[in-house]
């Protein structure tokens, strides 16, 4: 049987914007005050954020906060997005969750965390970020692998250098600027030497479904067990319930099932052909 | 997410077509005064004596491009509007007219002017998508109406047009209409065929005949062999694929069978 | 489903005989309480399902016969109603509507506010001569659908009157799939059709009890008429020649990709006719609707089917372009995932994507050749 | 400026709330006019070539599309022609729908001109939006007409534009007589709305301009003039529409080699809403006979301004004429007849909302079309209406220019002319000579 869902409503909350923050070009981070706290999300879980008129889409958390204020990191990709990204303080918005299930955190007590970006996976991340940062996750060691395409579409750069440094941080990008100063290529390049024992890795791996199967070949080829993986897909998602089918993997409702997976999980499924 | 306070400024064009598709505007009878209220209709030739040059929010587009005139006529268009939508089988897919560029102009010209000379007509007719970027194409020759007026409304609230892409089978169903095809043996078109008309032809006992062209990964060759087990000659078969929509892909790929025009008849 | 077999026990003992004049009794009684009555009815020489307010409008005198993409159905000169195939659409329409409308907004002092769908005080509607296959289908749908509100409202009030299958079309196959042909455990009164178009109604529940009794319907049923009952009912279930190929389904679902699915593919049209037709089908899009009047938002969820391009659209593309793997989550979801989704098979055997599939491709055989 | 003296051009570059896109030609030299040409950019389309070759049961569908506005008319038409040249002659009971499917394209093409096109020239506006501004009330009692006329048209034919209910020989479904019935009040409706309509335009203000043109229609036995066989004219006219080629021909006139059609020696003739009534005044339902008296209508009307009235008393009658079929109504059993192609030509007119449009179309034994030829209403009068707009120029040269242009447009939009529906018209009035300054 498929996860039963928390949450089973097609109808919103309403919630206001409270504050954006531009991180991108096509890029910006809204802070919500929901009108009736919902759930306090997990990390790695996302809601179905609603622009009235316009569409509503899955989002991840980006800060989870306490239910009644979370963040969104959305990037302009189309008209729900556009509509979402050019809202101003004070506008109002539906938002449904949280949905899914989110990062399997049980199991890092004791464990080296990596945490693997690419582009805008950062964002489901970067509550993880913070709690490793803060050294309430309960890791022996933790580290943040982030690659971009450029400089410029590197997500959270400020706080990436500052309050995460800790975390040191090893960032690549595709395409480098004269004033780049981390790696060129991609973010496998930067595995090798973050891994350590591969017997006490975990890691939780986000970004476009090719980065992640990358990574995780990556990972497994150094002896990182596919059950200590974890990676979280992106279907079409438009009920978040389990119920308007569109999310299907294989036999999995992804907004409920997923969109966390392990990689045992995920490889063979990812591995029928789709197209 | 709040609406602009200014009203978008729109303009209807026209090409070559029936005016069928823009006097769809006209046959909003309850929503067209409302809608006027919403949009400053700036230019529209049918509907007003009032111009304006422009620029315009958004351009809707009726008919195909069939003369070097309209070439030029629709880059200046696209220059002046910010958005532009093409209305019907002529705009998005040629129309009727399109069917001259399975022949030959010249012999056409002589077989309807005594003075072909005069014409100046380009040798194919194309969509308006061959000469210029276009934001959104509504289908059916002739559109209809509940959808000309959700691509206004998605258009002021600033989301993509809710309009359907698969078959008309889907909504033939939706419709709860008995298959014509296989309930009574009647070639119907529907399975190949993008919806929006809601099933007409089958609501009307008659096979769909394609006239809101083809759907999102139609496979026309997949329904030919049906359609001559089911008693459609070759022949006719090119003709159905070739009518509104013949020269959308992949209908126009459609195998044309010996004979089918006159000549090829009378020399088999 | 374990009285659903197709050589299950006689009638109840209980069961009470009807001549054709008393379905009318009983379909007025089921009105008179209330209730919008759905049956079988011929449309365009088609039996389909709609509101039927006597038993006048059953498909009574006409005959079907369904074959892999064809349909037709003619008048003949028996006298029974129900000895048909499965009608041209399934009952979920009635439970889970085309479209349905999940919230709308307004404003209040300018502040926008959601308005969840009006729970609207409906009638309950009543089901009229279901067949085993369809019934079980809602079984089916109840485990995908227990969340959706509109859903559970409309199933909730739900009174069934079954139909035993008494006779088989070529594309039945719903022995093969466990649920039928005599009606599972959802049904509140089963009817069995004799060959004179009488009938044995079969009380299965206490609610279906109280409607026989309120329809004064109490003449005891004789064992003759139940043995002849269960010998029509026994032979419709041979008639099947369909079968579901459990080994193909094995193979499918230990391999996805070693099957031979372009075989099928190829002749598939992608239109989306088996997922519509499908009584266990459920898939939705949910959409925004902007009223041109109030500029104010509705939500509706309106059926969508896996065959079509944008169904796994994500930005950038689809996730399933070709036919072939559209084809394969169908067949895939239908036969094995669903088990894993919802500890049952998604199909039911009723063989309408048989029938009304225009290239005829068979679900039953579709990757065995 | 005015043009008393002088050579000039009055152009307008794309005549507004005409069907179609056209333009307006007019010289000057010396002060005199010297030309005037009613351009139509409609770039040609072709249809009589691309007919060639197709099945004797496609034209219903395909020549629907060379007109939105009156497809019905190109389908009725083309199901006449195709019946004649096989032979066929559908029953009473056809016949009958087929008047009440037009009466839904009179009314819908009607309201649209009368309300939304015509209109707003009275007023001194641009649209029928700014006419809302100044009677919302006649504006929206234009559109919910023009509405039931549409749903005439959905009802019968599936839908407004381009319906897909016909074919040769009938129709693909005839209606139940319940749908039918259920609709009646509707149309009870619309008979209210029309008349009210007809005695609103009645009392505008119309200049003086009667017209000497030979008047043309078809007759419909007892009925006012929707199908029919015969084509009379005021001037003696009475012809089988077989014989339409020996007494119409399509020239070339000496200012240009625009298609034309013409009487042979006889020249300029006019069809449409003023040659019916002037013609078959007597043959309209009695509501419509008291909206016409109402309105000071005469025997006849020749005054292309009053010509909105007369539009206005034509949708009167359809609304009668709808619902006197729809009381007689018996579904037709089959709905359609069987038409088997046989060589040979046929011929077929019918009564479009902008007059009489005639098909010709030459099949063989196969029932593939050989030849077609397609005249339209406003190929008809063409010459006329530049007839007339040569007579309004001169006799107002002292006008402003503006209001010259204006005015002249008007003239061109008095005869409602669908320039979508000129299958074939040639745009040759490129003037090559030395241009004056207007
Ligand atoms: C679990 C999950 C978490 C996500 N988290 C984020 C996030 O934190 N930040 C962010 O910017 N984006 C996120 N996305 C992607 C985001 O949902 C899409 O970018 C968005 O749906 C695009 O919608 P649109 O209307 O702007 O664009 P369009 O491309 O016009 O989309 C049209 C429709 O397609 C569907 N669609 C398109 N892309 C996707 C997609 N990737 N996933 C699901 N449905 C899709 C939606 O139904 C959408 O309404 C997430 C997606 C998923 C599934
Ligand atoms: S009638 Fe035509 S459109 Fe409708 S389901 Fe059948 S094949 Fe498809
Ligand atoms: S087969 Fe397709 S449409 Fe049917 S329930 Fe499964 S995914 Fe949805
Ligand atoms: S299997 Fe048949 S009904 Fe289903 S999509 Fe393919 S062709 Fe259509």
């Amino acid at each position: 049987m498929r996860s039963e869902p928390a949450v089973t409503t097609l109808v919103p909350t309403m919630a206001t914007v409270e504050a954006v923050r531009r991180e991108l070009d096509d890029t910006v981070t809204l802070s919500l005050a929901l009108s009736e706290p919902s759930l306090t999300p997990t990390p790695g879980q996302f809601a179905m954020l609603w622009a009235p008129g316009v569409g509503e889409v899955a989002i991840s958390y980006s800060g989870v906060g306490d239910g009644s204020r979370v963040d969104h990191t959305i990037r302009d990709v189309g008209a729900t997005t556009r509509a979402l990204t050019t809202c101003e303080p004070g506008a109002e918005l539906g938002s449904r969750g949280p949905f899914g299930r989110g990062w399997d955190l049980s199991r890092l007590p004791g464990r080296r965390l990596l945490i693997i970006a690419g582009g805008l996976g950062l964002a489901p991340l970067r509550p993880v970020v913070e709690a490793a940062t803060a050294g309430t996750l309960g890791t022996s060691s933790a580290q943040l692998l982030v690659g971009a395409r450029s400089p410029d579409a590197m997500l959270y750069r400020d706080e990436i250098s500052t309050h995460w440094a800790s975390l040191e941080p090893q960032l690549t990008v595709d395409h480098a600027t004269d004033t780049w100063k981390g790696g060129v290529g991609p973010v496998t390049i930067a595995l090798g030497s973050a891994i350590g024992d591969p017997a006490t890795v975990e890691a939780i791996v986000c970004g476009p479904e090719i980065m992640m199967r990358v990574v995780a070949r990556e990972l497994m080829d150094r002896d990182v067990a596919p059950d200590a993986i974890q990676v979280s897909l992106e279907r079409n998602m438009q009920c978040g319930v389990a119920r308007c089918g569109h999310c299907q993997l294989g036999p999995l409702f992804t907004c409920v099932d997923g969109p966390v997976l392990r990689w045992d999980e995920a490889e063979p499924l990812l591995a029928v052909r789709e197209r | 997410m709040s609406r602009e306070p200014r009203r978008p400024s729109v303009a209807i064009w026209k090409f070559a077509s029936c005016d069928g598709c823009q006097l769809t505007l006209l046959d909003c009878e309850d929503e067209l005064l409302r809608v006027a209220e919403l949009i400053d209709i700036a230019y529209f030739l049918e509907g007003s004596s009032a111009t304006s040059d422009g620029p315009f929010d958004l351009s809707i587009v009726e008919g195909s491009i069939s003369t070097a005139e309209d070439i030029e006529r629709i880059q200046t268009v696209r220059e002046k509007s910010a958005a532009v939508v093409t209305i019907g089988a002529c705009a998005t897919a040629g129309g009727i007219q399109a069917l001259r560029n399975f022949g030959d102009v010249e012999e056409l010209m002589r077989i309807v002017y005594a003075t072909p000379d005069f014409l100046s007509v380009l040798d194919t007719v194309t969509p308006i998508t061959d000469h210029i970027d276009v934001d959104f194409e509504l289908r059916g020759c002739p559109i209809d109406k509940r959808q000309l007026l959700e691509v206004i409304g998605s258009y002021l609230a600033g989301r993509r047009p809710q309009i359907a892409t698969d078959s008309v089978c889907i909504e033939c169903k939706m419709a709860g209409q008995p298959c014509v095809l296989v309930a009574e043996g009647t070639p119907c078109l529907g399975p190949v065929t993008h919806g929006g008309c809601g099933a007409l032809c089958p609501r009307f006992g008659r096979g769909c005949y394609g006239c809101f062209g083809p759907m999102d990964s139609a496979r026309p060759e997949v329904l030919a062999p049906l359609l001559t087990t089911m008693g459609m000659p070759e022949d006719e078969q090119y003709r159905v694929f070739h009518t509104f929509n013949a020269w959308s892909e992949p209908f126009r790929d459609q195998p044309r069978p010996v004979p089918v025009t006159l000549s090829e008849r009378s020399t088999s | 489903m374990s009285d659903s077999g197709a050589t299950a026990a006689l009638p109840d003992p209980a069961a009470v005989s009807l001549a054709i004049a008393d379905l009318d009794r009983l379909i007025s009684t089921l009105r008179d309480d209330g209730r919008v009555v759905i049956g079988p009815t011929t449309r365009d020489s088609v039996m389909t399902l709609d509101e039927i307010a006597g038993a006048g409008q059953l498909p009574r005198g006409w005959l079907d016969e369904q074959s892999p993409g064809k349909y037709r159905a003619t008048p003949s000169e028996t006298a029974t109603a129900f000895a048909h195939g499965p009608p041209s659409m399934s009952w979920k329409r009635f439970l889970h509507e085309e479209r349905t409308l999940v919230i709308s907004t307004s404003r209040t002092n300018g502040a926008m506010v959601i308005d969840p769908a009006p729970a609207a005080p409906e009638k309950p509607l009543a089901f009229f001569g279901i067949q085993a296959c369809d019934l079980a289908a809602i079984g089916v749908l109840d485990v995908a659908l227990a969340d959706d509100a509109a859903y559970r409202r409309r199933r909730d009030d739900l009174l069934v009157v079954a139909a035993s299958c008494t006779d088989s079309v070529a594309t039945c196959f719903c022995v093969s799939a466990g649920t039928g042909p005599r009606p599972g455990p959802l049904a509140d009164i089963v009817l069995t059709e004799l060959a004179d178009g009488s009938l044995i109604a079969d009380a299965r529940t206490e609610r279906g009890a109280a409607v026989l009794t309120r329809a004064g319907l109490d003449t005891a049923a004789t064992e003759a008429d139940c043995r002849s009952a269960a010998a029509l009912v026994d032979a419709a279930a041979a008639r099947q020649t369909r079968h579901l190929d459990t080994e193909a389904i094995a193979r499918a679902a230990a391999a996805p990709d070693d099957v031979g699915w372009d075989a099928v593919a190829e002749r598939c049209l992608t239109c989306g006719n088996c997922t519509m037709v499908c009584p266990t089908c459920f898939c939705t899009s949910i959409s925004d609707q902007t009223r041109l009047d109030d500029g104010c938002a509705e939500r509706w969820q309106i059926w969508a089917s896996c065959f079509s391009l944008d169904f796994a659209y994500v930005h950038g593309g689809s996730v399933r372009t070709s036919p072939t793997s559209r084809y394969r989550q169908w067949y895939l979801h239908k036969l094995v995932t669903w088990h894993d989704q919802f500890d049952s098979s998604g199909c039911v055997g009723c063989g309408r994507c048989i029938t009304w599939c225009p290239t005829g491709i068979d679900i039953t055989e579709a990757i065995t050749s | 400026m005015t043009h008393k003296a002088g050579a000039g051009r009055l152009d307008t570059e794309a005549l507004s709330r005409v069907e179609g896109e056209g333009g307006m030609h007019v010289r000057i030299v010396d002060g005199k006019v010297d030309d005037v040409k009613l351009r139509i950019f409609e770039p040609p389309r072709f249809y009589e070539g691309f007919l060639r070759g197709r099945a004797h049961t496609e034209p219903p569908d395909i020549t629907a599309r060379i007109c939105g506005i009156c497809p019905v008319a190109y389908q009725m038409s083309a199901c006449a022609a195709i019946e004649d040249a096989c032979g066929v002659e559908v029953g009473e009971s056809i016949e009958e729908l087929r008047r009440l499917l037009y009466c839904g394209e009179w009314i819908e093409s009607h309201t649209l001109h009368v309300h939304l096109l015509h209109a707003p020239d009275f007023f001194g506006v641009d649209s029928a939006i700014e006419l809302a501004a100044l009677d919302r009330g006649a504006v929206e009692r234009g559109l919910e007409l023009k509405k039931i006329g549409n749903e005439v048209l959905e009802v019968i034919g599936g839908r407004a534009i381009h319906p897909v209910n016909v074919r040769i020989g009938g129709f693909y479904r005839a209606p139940a007589r319940s749908t039918l019935q259920a609709f009646r009040p509707r149309l009870d409706r619309a008979l209210e709305l029309a008349v009210a309509a007809t005695d609103w335009v009645a009392g505008l203000d119309f200049p003086d301009l009667d017209t000497e043109h030979e008047l043309v229609c078809l007759v419909d036995g007892e009925h006012y003039p929707v199908l029919g066989r015969r084509l009379i004219s005021d001037r003696g006219l009475d012809i089988d529409i077989a014989e339409f080629g020996d007494h119409i021909a399509e020239t070339h006139v000496a200012h240009s080699t625009a298609k034309h059609a013409h009487l042979l020696d006889r020249g300029n003739y006019l069809v449409g809403p003023l040659a019916r009534f002037s013609l078959a005044r007597d043959r309209l339902g009695p509501v419509a006979t008291a909206a016409a008296d109402r309105a000071g209508l005469g025997a006849e009307c020749r005054s292309p301004f009053q010509s909105i009235v007369v539009r206005a008393v034509e949708v009167v009658h359809a609304c009668e004429e709808a619902l006197r079929v729809i009381d007689g109504y018996q579904p037709p059993e089959p709905a359609a007849q069987p038409v088997p192609p046989r060589a040979g030509t046929g011929h077929g007119a019918t009564e479009a909302p902008r007059g009489m449009l005639y098909h010709r179309y030459s099949i063989d034994g196969d029932g593939i079309i050989s030849d077609a030829d397609i005249i339209p209403p406003t190929s008809q009068n063409q010459p006329t209406i530049e007839h007339d707009l040569f007579h309004f120029v001169e006799a107002n040269l002292d006008m402003p220019d503006d209001a010259l242009r204006r005015a002249a447009e008007v003239t061109i939009r008095n005869h409602d002319p669908c320039i979508s529906c000129a299958t074939h018209f040639l745009d040759l009035t490129v003037d090559r000579g030395p241009e004056g300054e207007s």
